[in-house]
């Protein structure tokens, strides 16, 4: 659909790069045309990441050439690359959380007036660049920290909008946005490529590549699968590429024998300083799936019910019985797990072995039967299919798919009851996806009580037994399964009127 | 829709006000008036070395480092001003220049072997400290040198109760407090200190500031030993050690809001941090306080000063609900703008008309 | 041929400069190769090598303990002043020892964990409290050493003993304290300490007792500090400078062993490896007639050199090829073959 | 605007102020050398008021009556000699007190520190109201200004221990010297040992004249006589004199201990036990830890002294002051070794006292005593 007969403004051929020895990158061919969007896709581990780093001068290539509008260039630090005219935004945020969003937007080159940096300047650039995006939520001399996830990924953007680039890479963009802020981001990605900016762009949102890129890129394995134009492709034949195999189905189905029993987990009236007025019941063998609205409040639900946030009033019930759980500690003996959102931050000790992370809760909470789980540690891992160079291997070393079943191997060796999931696969690939989903429904089967949050849609629709929706912190609807997403975002959008449905979601 | 964030470095102004106040009393309880001229020369003079030094410091922490070499440096500089000065006026500038060329080769040594040999902060400064001690004890018996009276005047004269030193030490402050937040370098320095990673795929070339940083320690810690050198009226090889700058700097560094891990920190905390320790040594040393218990009492209100902003500069979430909650978060301010964002979307969508999503892409 | 490959990787850098130190000074000194003068060495490396074991608990927590040098100092006073001449009072005065240690790690570690006092603070506090205050107690002399049986510990040991000579009982107490932190290390309570210093936010997701886990280890960082006081009273003596900067000591010797500061990394061995490359150190220039004004400047090259060779080698390694990434992994792999992913089964393309 | 109380100071001497680095002083050694021969003046059992070879200065200007404010300006007492004579000066004080000469005497403690010692000079001279300055300067050349302006005040000033280079003060009050210690103890080891023979010199810290005389002085009687002698810094940590001496004798013989401070003397002896070695001939301090292990182990010893009763001296030459008698302009107090041969009497006379006490704090005629000391009250 767009200019096929031009030049590519960036161009890398044969990029090889090993790690400790391991080659993760064998030989990659790649270009991009001014004013294209060109998705790159691959499983998790594939080396998107890696081959992004590698153009930004984050990292050298081992082998390999980079062209840069038909010149060779050799970018050793990130400035160079920028300066340039190309632009990164990387998959882990780089916003410093103690500055503000107009000092990190123009972090590293300031604007300067008379040998001073002119925060004034700054300020009202970065306000310019905000307004220019229709963004104005969000203040320039906020501190980064105090935004929410969201807002702190359109200062990234915004951050590599203020370049006057060329290439834009952007990996993962939409891990941590909401279908809303998604629109957005596509109608500045089209705004960038009618200038005739190139635009680089990973995701594991299928739907994202498919409405956005004009090529797609697939790796496997750090080998160059195909590259082609998206017109080109079905998305089955895309999955087939990417993992080696056709899917038949996203979400799998419940298991035979999988039946929904007594109550699990009930919540009544329960509320702490972010969330209120929560009441829900989870049953044995069901999955509920919460959706909302970034910022809608549903991590802190998830963390209210772990005792991270204790709830402060309200009651909870487990088995039937009442408890109080105040910290992750009660909540781990209670027969709970919480596979947190932020797995860097919160769910791995990243220098440790994947040994030592998967036996991280067991040791810390029920420490006498450590040497048993031990034992288990491989079967688990096998059984997740994770893919490491042993259970020695530093996790930090995995990619983002692997990382994410360590999370869930180190839950799994607590034999929990009451399974909470918060986006168990952001930045996860399709077959790996695929395997949660699969956990899920294992865990279903087993009797097992699972609350999955999710900003994925259709996922919650997918996967879920009923739809529990939230806004402004409190639950406002329960949906059935198979809910139309835009029933479901109407709730969500506090488009409902929510006092008649949230009796509906109070049981 | 701003949030009132009550900086740290308002909870050490308070801290320090508190303590005044406190220190006032305990003062007048043994006939004394807090607030003589002699009194405020006595508390001013007991910021102006440690002062500068933590200036520096506080670099140096902003950058996630530390310099542990602050206490040699400072006996160095006050040997060498003095020496090179030998009791000659016209000595002075070149004595000065000299002294803190060194310095800031002292410094910059730090910052390579921090930054390119990567040797960790404290034990990079803890190292390059022996090494200057050798140095000092080898070439240095004692005393030496002769500091002409008009260098002594530096530390001797003031305005009022005000000592030329202190006033001295507050301009630099100014200019460091100018450095940070109005230079690049500043503003770098910040960033590596939040995170160098983070730095870096920014674009800054971590380096420099953390170099600049420890230059700049080592330059406030070679003005600090020539303020002492005028004090003195000689150079010491002891006089670094004497006064335990290296811990006590960092002490006053941390006390005055600057998070030891760096990236966050202002200079006025600092020097609030410094007052706060001269004021309580001055009240003890009026109040004759047994020196050992002197310093039970400085460790303690160390760390319980610290302990009154510690736990609330831990970032926390607005909350939503219960007493000082506002259910006008960040979500209500971005519902607000939700219609101007889909707005805007649609604008920007409608430039580009030719752009048709591949729907026939979409899930088979 | 495996040795030597680890002896130079980063890791076991301060294995190398052990190797190298003692080396020296054997050539210039034969007689250090004799049993009985290698167990003297042992013997006075012990009391820093177990504040080094005790230091590097709290250093891979990510925390600091500068309250070692003072507590060792009080300790020791508490040992002259209350033990006296009177034989019977060693045992109560040694479980008020370490009574009095667990006091101290509890506020040391209840401040850092509960306050959120950075732990460079609270303990800088205790340091100046813990001295101040038994200075003030004691009037700044200790009354005098302890009885001799108290100061066996630390003093004597086994004489006669066939190919050693003499083994002293601080060697003992090094080797059993040493063989207890590796234990502890290998316990549930290690690996949560290793992971606070890696990522506390985890450990808190995980529903471990962190600032328990974390006040622990401060418990043992004073214990160590305590245990090695017993032996200083006996090998030095009595005195208010016995244990003076020996929290930097053994900061640097942790360091040297390639224990990062700000924790989640490191190996026990190697901190106590850093006491003994420290020590010997000591006695090399001591040896070789330095100057003693020079001995801090020899010292303070050494130390840097030998953290920069680890840090600039590990990074050099990670760009390196496949032949030296081995001795990343050379430990062997317990677990089945590595697992595989969807894909390595049904290759489609 | 300047401060009023600041002018340059009198003997404003380039020349003579910048001190050389080389310690040694051979007229200083002499005179002290001489010193240590003479027979001290005064009444015999207060060796605290007993002056060598003094010029007297006449004081009427400062006579008055009713009990005057002493302000005192102490270095520290972060050692045990310090601590011992801070005790002895506060018991005589309180006898001064009860006589009605001093009414009270506020002390600034300056914590080694010469920057804080000169702050507190100056507080003292703004805020202090005092009638006499008592002061201890940390190091010489940097007191020298402070110690002027005090004298500016027109107020008595008496300086102890360690001197200024000014003559400002009524009176400098200090035992003989460095030299004399220097001299007392080579001589001593020289009797004792052999030329060739090796002694180890075990010092504190460098760069304090006071300890710097002694070994300047010991090291030049050294070398004519032919004995090696290697020095260590110890910083008075006997781990660390336990090490070097454990690593000299892994050398070689050490015939001899030569020590600039009795602190740690013990450690050094129990390293000759525990090598299993002959006991070396040794030079420590009056302190009573060295003086008991000496006693134990019967070694050939010697115990120098650096007059730790020179502490009440000040007070009293204050009240002297204020009583218009003469004083000397500089007080030398008597600096005696103690012998083998007095070994026992000091030993019975500090029966009691704990180890790190001196033998010679010439206390014992103060109310306090013997409990003041022994329990080590410190104010
Ligand atoms: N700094 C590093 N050191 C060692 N190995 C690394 C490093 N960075 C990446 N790798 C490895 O390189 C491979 C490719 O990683 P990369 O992050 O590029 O994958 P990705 O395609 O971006 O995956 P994801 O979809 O999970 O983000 C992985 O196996 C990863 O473990
Ligand atoms: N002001 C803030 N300061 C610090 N962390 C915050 C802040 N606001 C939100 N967070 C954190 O950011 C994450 C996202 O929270 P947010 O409220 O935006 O969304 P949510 O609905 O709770 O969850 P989700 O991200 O799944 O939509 C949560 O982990 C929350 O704890
Ligand atoms: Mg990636
Ligand atoms: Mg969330």
């Amino acid at each position: 659909m767009s200019a096929t007969t031009t030049q590519p403004v960036l161009q890398v051929s044969g990029i090889r790069k090993s790690f400790f020895g391991v080659e993760v990158l064998k030989g990659i061919d790649f270009d991009v045309r001014p004013g294209e969007v060109h998705g790159l896709v691959g499983e998790n581990g594939a080396g998107k990441s890696t081959l992004m780093k590698i153009i930004a001068g984050v990292q050298p290539a081992d082998e390999g050439v980079i062209a840069y509008r038909g010149d060779e260039v050799r970018h050793t630090q990130p400035r160079q690359a920028m300066d340039a005219g190309i632009v990164t935004v990387f998959q882990e945020f780089t916003l410093l959380p103690e500055r503000t969003v107009a000092q990190n937007v123009y972090l590293g080159r300031e604007p300067r007036r008379g040998g001073f940096v002119d925060q004034r300047a700054m300020n009202s650039r970065t306000a310019e660049l905000l307004t220019d995006l229709g963004v104005s939520f969000i203040e320039p001399q906020a501190r980064v920290g105090s935004l929410t996830v969201a807002e702190q990924q359109i200062v990234e953007i915004v951050k590599a909008l203020s370049f006057d680039a060329q290439v834009i890479s952007m990996d993962e963009p939409t891990a941590a946005l909401s279908d809303r802020e998604v629109e957005l981001l596509y109608a500045i990605v089209r705004r960038l490529t009618s200038r005739g900016v190139a635009i680089i762009y990973v995701s594991h949102r299928l739907k994202e590549i498919f409405d956005l890129c004009d090529r797609i890129t697939i790796l496997k394995d750090g080998a160059l699968v195909s590259t082609d134009d998206t017109t080109a492709l079905t998305t089955d034949e895309l999955v087939r590429r990417m993992v080696g195999r056709s899917i038949q189905s996203y979400f799998p189905d419940a298991l035979p024998g999988t039946t929904v029993g007594a109550p699990r987990l009930e919540l009544d009236g329960c509320g702490n300083a972010y969330v209120d007025g929560v009441s829900l019941t989870l049953r044995a063998g069901e999955i509920v799936g919460v959706a909302g609205l970034q910022g809608s409040g549903r991590t802190e639900l998830v963390e209210g019910v772990f005792g991270i946030q204790a709830f402060s009033r309200g009651t909870m019930r487990i088995d039937g019985t009442p408890v109080r759980i105040t910290s992750a500690r009660a909540a781990v003996r209670a027969g709970l797990a919480l596979v947190s959102e932020d797995r860097k931050a919160q769910g791995l000790a990243l220098g440790q072995s994947v040994l030592d992370n998967a036996l991280l809760v067991v040791r810390g909470v029920f420490a006498g039967r450590t040497a048993a789980s031990r034992r288990e540690v491989p079967g688990i891992l096998s059984s997740l299919e994770v893919s490491s160079r042993g259970v020695d291997q530093e996790v930090r070393f995995l990619s983002g798919g692997n990382q994410q079943k360590v999370v869930l191997a180190k839950w799994l060796l607590t034999r929990p009851q009451i399974v909470l999931f918060d986006e168990p696969t952001r930045g996860i690939d399709v077959g790996a996806k695929y395997a949660v989903y699969q956990l899920m429904r294992e865990l279903a089967a087993q009797g097992k009580a699972v609350l999955m949050v999710s900003s994925e849609l259709p996922e919650v629709i997918g996967m879920s037994d009923r739809i529990l929706v939230m806004h402004d912190g409190e639950l406002v609807a329960e949906l059935p399964a198979g809910s139309a997403e835009h029933e479901i975002l109407g709730a969500a959008t506090g488009a409902h009127t929510p006092g008649t449905t949230a009796e509906g979601g109070a049981r | 829709m701003k949030r009132l964030r009550i900086d740290s470095t308002l909870i050490v102004l308070a801290i320090l006000l508190l303590v005044i106040v406190v220190g006032a009393i305990l003062v007048g309880t043994v006939g004394r008036n807090f607030l003589s001229a002699g009194n405020i020369r006595d508390i001013l003079t007991g910021m102006s070395v440690l002062g500068l030094v933590a200036i520096g410091q506080t670099l140096v922490v902003l950058g996630a480092s530390l310099d542990l070499s602050v206490t040699y440096v400072i006996s160095l500089s006050s040997l060498l001003a003095a020496t090179i000065m030998n009791g000659n006026a016209g000595n002075i500038p070149l004595a000065v220049v000299v002294t803190l060329l060194v310095c800031a080769g002292i410094g910059l040594l730090n910052g390579l072997i921090v930054t390119v040999l990567k040797v960790n902060g404290f034990i990079a400064t803890l190292g390059v400290g022996l090494i200057l001690q050798g140095i000092l004890n080898t070439n240095f018996e004692g005393a030496a040198g002769s500091v002409p009276w008009a260098f002594q005047l530096i530390g001797a004269t003031g305005v009022g109760p005000i000592p030329v030193s202190t006033l001295i030490m507050i301009v630099l402050a100014v200019v460091v407090w100018l450095l940070l937040n109005r230079t690049r370098t500043g503003a770098h320095l910040y960033a590596v200190g939040g995170d160098p990673e983070i730095a870096r795929l920014s674009g800054v070339r971590i380096r420099m500031p953390l170099i600049w940083a420890h230059v700049l320690c080592s330059v406030f810690a070679g003005l600090a030993g020539l303020l002492l050198a005028s004090r003195l009226g000689v150079g010491s090889p002891t006089v670094g050690q004497q006064g335990g700058y290296a811990l006590l700097s960092i002490a006053a560094v941390v006390l005055g809001g600057t998070l030891l891990l760096g990236g966050r920190g202002s200079i006025w905390g600092t020097i609030g941090g410094v007052a706060i320790l001269a004021v309580v040594d001055n009240v003890m040393s009026v109040m004759q306080i047994n020196p050992f218990l002197k310093d039970v009492v400085r460790g303690v209100v160390i760390v319980a000063a610290v302990a009154v902003y510690s736990r609330r500069s831990i970032v926390r979430r607005r909350p939503r609900f219960g007493p000082g909650g506002t259910r006008t978060g960040g979500d209500d301010a971005a519902k607000a703008a939700e219609p101007e964002m889909a707005a805007a979307a649609a604008e920007l969508a409608d430039a580009t008309p030719d752009t048709t999503p591949a729907a026939e892409g979409g899930r088979a | 041929m495996n040795a030597l490959r680890t002896l130079v990787s980063p890791r076991g850098a301060v294995f190398l400069l052990l190797v190298l130190l003692l080396v020296a000074v054997t050539v210039l000194n034969p007689s250090f190769a004799e049993p009985g003068q290698f167990m003297r060495f042992l013997q006075r490396v012990a009391p820093i090598a177990i504040v080094a074991i005790g230091q590097y608990f709290v250093i891979i927590a990510g925390e600091f303990d500068l309250s070692q040098g003072s507590l060792i100092t009080a300790q020791v006073i508490i040992a002259g002043n209350l033990v006296g001449q009177d034989d019977a009072r060693t045992v109560p005065v040694l479980l008020l020892m370490v009574v009095f240690a667990v006091a101290v790690g509890l506020v040391n570690g209840l401040l850092t964990t509960l306050l959120k006092v950075p732990s460079f603070i609270v303990t800088l506090g205790m340091m100046l409290a813990l001295l101040g205050g038994v200075m003030w107690w004691t009037g700044g002399a200790a009354t005098g050493n302890p009885a001799d049986s108290f100061r066996e510990i630390g003093r004597g040991g086994i004489r006669e003993v066939p190919l050693l000579d003499f083994l002293p009982w601080a060697v003992l107490l090094l080797i059993v304290w040493l063989a207890l932190g590796i234990w502890i290390t290998k316990r549930p309570l290690g690996k949560t300490l290793i992971a606070v210093g890696d990522n506390p936010r985890a450990v808190d997701y995980a529903g471990a007792r962190r600032a328990w886990v974390t006040t622990r280890a401060f418990v043992i960082s004073a214990l160590s500090a305590t245990l090695s006081a017993v032996l200083l009273v006996g090998y030095a003596g009595v005195h208010p400078s016995v244990g003076r900067g020996y929290e930097f000591t053994a900061i640097t010797a942790v360091v040297l062993g390639g224990v990062v500061l700000g924790g989640g990394r490191g190996w026990i061995v190697g901190a106590v490896a850093g006491a003994f490359a420290l020590e010997a150190l000591f006695m090399l220039l001591n040896i070789a007639g330095v100057p003693s004004t020079l001995r801090d400047a020899v010292q303070g090259v050494i130390i840097i050199a030998a953290v920069a060779y680890s840090a600039v080698a590990f990074r050099a390694r990670r760009r390196r090829g496949p032949q030296s990434s081995e001795t990343v992994t050379d430990e062997p792999v317990t677990a089945p073959a590595p697992t595989r992913t969807i894909h390595t089964e049904i290759r489609g393309d | 605007t300047t401060d009023p109380s600041v002018a340059p100071a009198e003997s404003e001497n380039p020349e003579e102020a910048a001190e050389t680095t080389e310690w040694f002083d051979q007229e200083l050694f002499d005179k002290q050398d001489e010193e240590r021969g003479v027979e001290p003046q005064g009444p015999a059992d207060e060796p605290y008021l007993q002056h060598i070879n003094a010029e007297m200065v006449d004081t009427a200007e400062f006579a008055s009556d009713g009990a005057k404010k002493a302000c005192f300006a102490n270095a520290s007492i972060s050692n045990p000699w310090r601590q011992t004579g801070w005790i002895t000066m506060n018991e005589q004080l309180k006898v001064l007190q009860d006589a009605g000469a001093i009414s009270e005497m506020e002390t600034r403690d300056a914590k080694d520190s010469d920057d804080t010692q000169i702050a507190d000079i100056d507080y003292f001279i703004a805020e202090g109201g005092c009638d006499v300055f008592l002061i201890s300067p940390n190091s010489t050349a940097a007191m020298t200004p402070a110690v002027e302006r005090a004298c500016e005040t027109g107020k008595p000033v008496v300086v102890f221990d360690r001197g200024v280079n000014t003559d400002c003060p009524v009176t400098f009050i200090h035992p003989i010297g460095g030299f004399a210690w220097g001299i007392d103890t080579a001589e001593f080891l020289i009797d004792n040992l052999e030329e060739g023979d090796k002694v180890v010199a075990l010092r504190i810290l460098p760069g304090v004249d006071v300890l710097e005389h002694r070994w300047a002085g010991a090291e030049k009687l050294f070398e004519e006589a032919g004995i090696e002698a290697v020095d260590h810094f110890t910083g008075a940590d006997p781990t660390e004199i336990k090490s070097i001496i454990s690593d000299e004798l892994a050398k070689g013989d050490v015939d001899g201990i030569w020590m600039d401070a009795g602190d740690g003397a013990v450690a050094a002896i129990e390293a000759f036990e525990d090598a299993g070695v002959d006991y070396p001939v040794m030079t420590g301090e009056d302190e009573m830890s060295f003086l008991r292990k000496w006693k134990d182990t019967g070694l050939t010893g010697l115990a120098p002294v650096y007059s730790n009763f020179q502490w009440r001296t000040p007070l009293l030459a204050a009240q002297m002051i204020f009583a218009g008698e003469e004083v000397p302009k500089e007080w030398v107090l008597p600096q005696k070794p103690i012998t083998e041969a007095e070994l026992d009497d000091y030993l019975a006379a500090n029966e009691g006292m704990p180890d790190g006490h001196y033998a010679k704090f010439g206390g014992e005629n103060l109310p306090g005593y013997p409990t003041v000391w022994q329990e080590r009250q410190i104010p």
